[in-house]
């Protein structure tokens, strides 16, 4: 069960990933990050409103800085190289990483259950699961089907689609691409932020959490196929669930290395990912 | 946080200006290398707040033997390089009298040589054994033995007659080496261990230990770690039905742990410091007034729970201060010697009998059996 | 005598047939050209012949070795060195120093000589040096020695590009369009230079759209159409050659 | 032709400078952290000949440090006594290539001699360099620094994960290295001196050997592949085991770092092996401006003084993150640029370039 969690988790970094990805061809290593932000910042809304509420207002404030990031760090550069902002985009991951601190100390802190508590599990077929992971699950799973009805039938969402396929096309055709960055920027905030608050209850949050996601994420995304965000839920599972079954082998301080691992057996025997050809790896979904 | 950066910048302009001034009785100046953030910040970060409060709290009342304590707060992050590269600056530069921490065994192992060359009295806030077994001239710890908790524990399940248990411990030097040393004293005790699992400090889901753990039989759950990664033990073992009892390392004296484990975290039973229950301590107990008052004073300054970990500090600052009275003065050998000979000092983690060959000082007594009872700790009642 | 052999070419772009069962030789101390409508497969079989893309099937023997296994840097140094339709001079490097890469393969230093800078090493540093400016001086460009090279105009830089060529000491010389982008002075001075070039005894296989400097220098020409070999012979019967004609007036010009 | 010598004569002479101005000033205190930084440098310059050279990525040159630090440490530390009996350890024993000392305690260990430890360590370094090196450098752009990244992300849990490397704790009472009778590398107040010169006439040294290297059939081959990597192979220049070569050399430059630094310090944790170490080392790198062995070096002296000193409080990470974003974003090229005369001049003139190395 524990690996479900993560390997939803992963997926939603793995799909925040790919939708920065996709109009403009960015790496953002910061992706981790916002679903600290998204924790972190719900955890201390929640202490002067309901949790709804919190949630709601981290996700806004989450996509706030993802669209403050975009603008301010990205936004004016021209044509860059893709080392120059593989090493911005850590920076900014870093910055992030060290105001958190700053601003919220050292401590780890965590949403209450949504519902239940630290006790209450439900019995599934002979499996205990707090109803946690459910939420987990759902909510992601609705995040996710919004995203994809957003990209197929809403005219932004085209025209973002339209953007990653050729820009200059699309700038062509009135489509400001400058804007459909920043929008990509804000959505994938969003979806990270909304990982981090339904997933802090189980995992908690520290400053420090965002890192290791993004890593763990960028795994998935490459497993899926860069790009491609329906198979990064199934790539994300995969790893989820090895992650949680690679203990009973090897001892548990290990089991970052072997996801790494994986990452890295991946990038040298199919670059694409396991569910795409090299060919597919062109074609782009959201 | 900005703050401390203020008084720690502060310290460094008052060091260099007053090493040319004449004062009527010189500042002593104490150095304290504490990981204030990185990993271990949940050690160093209360260390240091405990540190600022008592120097400025002797200060106002005129210091010790009318020096002024200097205090310089370095920051290590956990990273014993830089641990090494500050023990070094503080002796060889700041000539500090005495350096208090680090906060991590790793760091401190790192810096006992320099500590001894030096000629530098080291007071960790470290727990690991080794700090002080065999022990090193200059080197001191004041946080409770490793193997004094595990006999108080083991104490406890021969009460509850516990015989068969699972031990779940985290990858640092705190878990390991209680790990060792729970290997070491199970037999002699007539304990059993049945499953002995290690975990990553940084986990945030175990529940997949927890079961291997369930598969094994066991009638308690012995978990060793003083990191945040204990409360998620807790959790998942209840979550997955286990309902034997659950045993903590001292380690688990932090508020903030029982609220991450939320309710799994009632019934858990673990030895401890007073520090946590100080308020419901009987009037007339020994460390009663002492723990109250850092309790409170911490507690109005910082808005926050004061921890165990905060208490380590708060004993080394207090037998340095203790040993400068006794030595009568700011001599590093006398005080030295004077720590050595100090006896009974009321501390928050027990009452410290130092000697030659105990570079400790505290015994089992300094351990009380706690549980956690409606969120909060409280002292174990015994039928 | 036979130099390049190039036997039973094909190769496959998904949908696309780019060259099929094309075969021809290059002669030792010739000047052959390619020439063909855009879209031919010129450029892809000048890929095929360097290395950068291996043929689904078919052999090229060059000096009696089969080429198709062996990787671009193995080709070079066994002679066989090309020029890019695209300059592809190093930026960042002086003209001398563009120069001084093509003497790689005539060069041992590895990395430990390298960093110890043994006597061995700078003698050899200094052999590449001369050999490099006797090279400069041929072409005419000793005096842009320490310009750097992208910063040239490009007529110049074509020749600086043909020059690192040359440094390599190849036997054969593929020059893939040499005369692009060159105005009509800077063209026939590129005639001159290829002819030079041969008559130093460096064979030279060629793809050129301008059709007057390829008559005037090739002893033979290759005529591509969609990936197919439809007509080799001398320059004048080419011009005369119906199909020839029929494809380049029909489909082209 | 040895034009190329002069700023080295120029270094020394500030080395020796700054050890004069330390001692007339009475705060050779300074020279510890110098020291060690002299270390750091000696695995940045190495990074900065595979960034700024080869033009690859390298996200996870903590690891080599690591592998390198943490090699040596077990190997001096490990107490092989109790299986004396051992064949191979009495074969060991008789070739000298073991060493017995006495511990803090004045208990008896036997251990592997240093320089023994420091030539394992190398030769492991390089072993896994080449396996690691071989297909992550086949990889390109984003799948390289990830896989660079990934490497050290490996290499920092197994030592984090592994007990007898002490895992949280690291490994401590590491011995000195006895470089030379009577003068070893450690951290001794009473060797402060010599240790310093050790260390940065070390560091002098490599960058002796790399200022060749670059200046040499090698060097242009590599400037030429980062420049054109289709006309380099086409030069005849293999081009994937130059640039593999190259990650080798700069392993052995951080593995040799890490030795040392190890020694030096008495010991060694997991920090060391940490992915923000990488982060900033190659933030180290690019603020000197990538293809520049000079401005990497004066850097990296900078930088890593003014962290190990501590000035940068708990703000040191962030500050390193806020250098990286804004030297990217204003200068990617770095500060100290190779043709900032030139850039300030066309500044002046007002035309604006924004070319970009694809």
């Amino acid at each position: 069960m524990a690996g479900i969690t993560y390997g939803t988790i992963y997926a939603i970094v793995a799909i925040g990933f790919n939708i920065i990805y996709n109009t403009t061809g960015i790496i953002n290593f910061a992706q981790g990050e916002f679903v600290m932000l998204g924790g972190m910042s719900a955890v201390t809304f929640h202490q002067f409103m309901p949790l709804p509420l919190a949630i709601l207002c981290a996700v806004i404030v989450t996509l706030l800085i993802g669209a403050i990031i975009e603008i301010v760090f990205i936004r004016w550069l021209h044509k860059p190289s893709v080392l120059r902002m593989i090493i911005i985009t850590i920076g900014i991951s870093i910055l992030i990483r060290e105001s958190a601190l700053h601003v919220w100390g050292e401590s780890v802190r965590a949403l209450p259950y949504f519902t239940g508590t630290s006790v209450t599990s439900i019995n599934l077929g002979g499996v205990y699961v707090t109803p946690q992971v459910l939420w987990v699950v759902g909510v992601s799973a609705v995040a996710v089907a919004v995203l994809t009805a957003f990209f197929n039938y809403t005219l932004l969402g085209r025209q973002m689609r339209a953007c990653s396929a050729n820009r200059d096309a699309a700038r062509l055709c009135g489509v400001n691409a400058g804007n459909m960055v920043t929008l990509s920027f804000m959505l994938s905030a969003a979806i990270g932020a909304i990982g981090g608050c339904v997933v802090c209850p189980i995992t908690y949050v520290q400053y420090d959490s965002g890192t290791p996601l993004a890593i763990k994420g960028f795994t998935v995304a490459i497993l899926g196929g860069l790009g491609n965000s329906t198979a990064a839920v199934g790539a994300g599972m995969i790893l989820g669930i090895l992650e949680s079954f690679s203990i009973w082998v090897l001892p548990t301080a290990y089991k970052e290395a072997i996801s790494i691992s994986i990452l890295l057996l991946i990038l040298f025997v199919r670059p694409s990912g396991i569910f795409g050809s090299s060919e597919a790896s062109r074609l782009k979904e959201f | 946080m900005r703050k401390r950066i203020g008084i720690t910048l502060a310290a460094f302009v008052m060091a260099s200006l007053t090493a040319g001034a004449a004062w009527a009785a010189e500042p002593i100046k104490i150095g304290a290398i504490l990981s204030v953030t990185g990993p271990a910040s949940f050690l160093g970060a209360p260390e240091a707040k405990t540190l600022e409060m008592l120097a400025e709290e002797l200060n106002k009342k005129g210091g010790v033997k009318g020096h002024k304590i200097e205090l310089i707060i370095k920051d290590s992050g956990a990273s014993p390089e830089k641990a090494f590269s500050f023990a070094k600056q503080l002796i060889d530069e700041n000539k500090v009298f005495a350096i208090i921490g680090p906060s991590t065994s790793g760091e401190t192992m790192k810096i006992k040589n320099v500590a001894e060359e030096g000629k530098t009295i080291l007071l960790s806030c470290a727990a690991a054994e080794v700090i002080v077994n065999p022990v090193a001239k200059y080197v001191f710890k004041t946080p409770q033995k490793d193997s004094d908790a595990i006999l108080k524990i083991f104490e406890q399940m021969k009460k509850m007659k516990i015989s068969k248990i699972g031990v779940v411990s985290s990858n640092t030097g705190f878990g390991q080496a209680g790990k060792a040393q729970i290997e070491k004293l199970a037999p002699e005790n007539g304990i059993k261990i049945l499953a002995n699992e290690v975990y990553d400090k940084a986990a945030s889901d175990l529940t997949a230990e927890v079961t291997k753990v369930k598969a094994a039989g066991v009638e308690a759950i012995l978990n060793w770690s003083i990191e945040p990664a204990q409360s998620i033990v807790i959790k998942n073992a209840r979550q997955i039905g286990l309902k034997v009892p659950i045993f903590q390392s001292h380690g688990f004296g932090n508020i903030k742990y029982v609220e991450a484990a939320g309710e799994a975290a009632e019934g858990v039973l673990f030895p401890a410091g007073r520090l946590l229950v100080a308020d419901v301590l009987p009037k007339g107990h020994a460390q009663k007034e002492l723990l109250v008052k850092y309790k409170k004073d911490y507690e109005s300054r910082y808005k926050e729970a004061a921890s165990t970990f905060g208490g380590h500090a708060y004993d080394a600052f207090l037998i340095l201060v203790k040993a400068i009275e006794k030595a009568g003065g700011a001599d590093k050998e006398a005080v030295r010697t004077a720590i050595e000979q100090l006896k009974g000092v009321v501390g928050t983690g027990g009452v410290f009998d130092f000697s030659a060959a105990d570079h400790n000082g505290l015994n089992i007594d300094a351990f009380e059996m706690l549980t956690v009872r409606k969120g909060k700790f409280a002292i174990l009642k015994q039928k | 005598m036979t130099l390049l052999s190039v036997r039973d070419v094909s190769k496959r772009f998904g949908g696309l047939q780019a060259v099929s069962d094309l075969s021809f030789d290059v002669a030792r101390g010739s000047i052959k050209a390619l020439i063909g409508p855009n879209g031919a497969g010129k450029t892809t079989l000048f890929n095929l012949i360097s290395g950068v893309l291996e043929p689904d099937r078919g052999e090229i023997v060059f000096c009696g070795t089969a080429l198709q296994a062996l990787s671009t840097h193995q080709i070079a140094s066994r002679g066989l060195v090309r020029t890019f339709q695209h300059i592809r001079l190093f930026p960042k490097m002086t003209v001398l120093e563009n120069i001084m890469v093509g003497r790689h393969v005539h060069s041992g230093a590895g990395f430990l000589a390298g960093m110890l800078n043994l006597p061995f090493t700078w003698k050899e540093e200094r052999r590449i040096r001369e050999k490099s400016f006797e090279i400069m001086e041929l072409l005419g460009i000793a005096d842009f020695a320490g310009t750097e090279a992208t910063s040239l105009a490009y007529g110049q830089q074509r020749v600086v590009e043909i020059g690192r060529a040359l440094a390599c000491e190849p036997k054969l010389l593929l020059l893939d369009e040499p005369a692009a982008g060159l105005n009509m002075r800077e063209t026939s001075e590129m005639g001159g230079l290829i002819s030079k070039i041969r008559d130093m005894g460096v064979t030279v296989l060629l793809v050129e759209h301008d059709m007057e400097l390829v008559m005037k220098i090739s002893d033979e020409v290759v005529v591509l159409s969609y990936g197919q070999k439809i007509a080799e012979d001398r320059p004048l019967s080419i011009q005369k050659n119906p199909e020839v004609i029929r494809v380049y007036l029909g489909d082209d010009q | 032709m040895r034009a190329r010598y002069l700023p080295v004569v120029a270094f020394a002479g500030l080395v020796v400078a700054i050890q004069l101005a330390t001692h007339f000033t009475d705060s050779a205190y300074h020279l510890t952290q110098l020291t060690m930084t002299a270390y750091y440098s000696l695995l940045i310059v190495g990074l900065c000949m595979l960034i700024g050279y080869a033009g690859q990525i390298s996200l996870g040159h903590a690891g080599f440090f690591a592998i390198g630090g943490y090699l040596s440490a077990f190997l001096t530390t490990h107490n092989l006594a109790p299986h004396q009996a051992g064949a191979l350890i009495s074969l060991l024993s008789k070739s000298g290539l073991l060493v017995t000392r006495s511990d803090l305690y004045g208990g008896s260990l036997l251990t592997v001699h240093p320089w023994c430890a420091c030539v394992a360590a190398a030769i492991v370094t390089v072993a896994i360099a080449y396996l690691v090196g071989g297909p992550v450098l086949k990889l390109r752009g984003h799948y390289l620094a990830m896989a660079t990244l990934g490497f050290g992300v490996i290499v920092y849990r197994i030592v984090l994960g592994t007990e007898f490397l002490g895992a949280a704790d690291g490994i401590s009472d590491v011995p000195g290295f006895p470089l030379l009778p009577g003068l070893e590398i450690a951290g001794k107040s009473s060797l402060r001196v010599p240790n310093y010169y050790v260390a940065w006439g070390l560091v002098t040294l490599g960058m002796v050997l790399l200022l060749n290297l670059i200046h040499s059939r090698v060097g242009r081959a590599l400037v030429s592949i980062h420049g054109a990597e289709d006309a380099a192979g086409a030069m005849g220049i293999p081009t994937a085991r130059y640039k593999l070569n190259t990650f080798v050399l700069s392993a052995v430059f951080a593995s040799l770092a890490g030795v040392l630094l190890t020694h030096y310090n008495g010991g060694i944790g997991p920090s060391e092996a940490s992915v923000m170490k990488s982060v900033r080392y190659v933030a180290i790198v690019a603020i000197g401006g990538m293809a520049n062995l000079w401005g990497a070096l004066s850097m990296s002296l900078v930088l890593n003084y003014l962290s190990l000193r501590g000035y940068l409080g708990s703000f040191d990470d962030a500050v390193f993150g806020t250098i990286l974003i804004l030297i990217m974003l204003f200068a990617p090229d770095g500060l100290l640029r190779r043709h900032l005369f030139s850039d300030v001049k066309r500044l002046v003139t007002g035309s604006a370039a924004d070319e970009e190395a694809p």
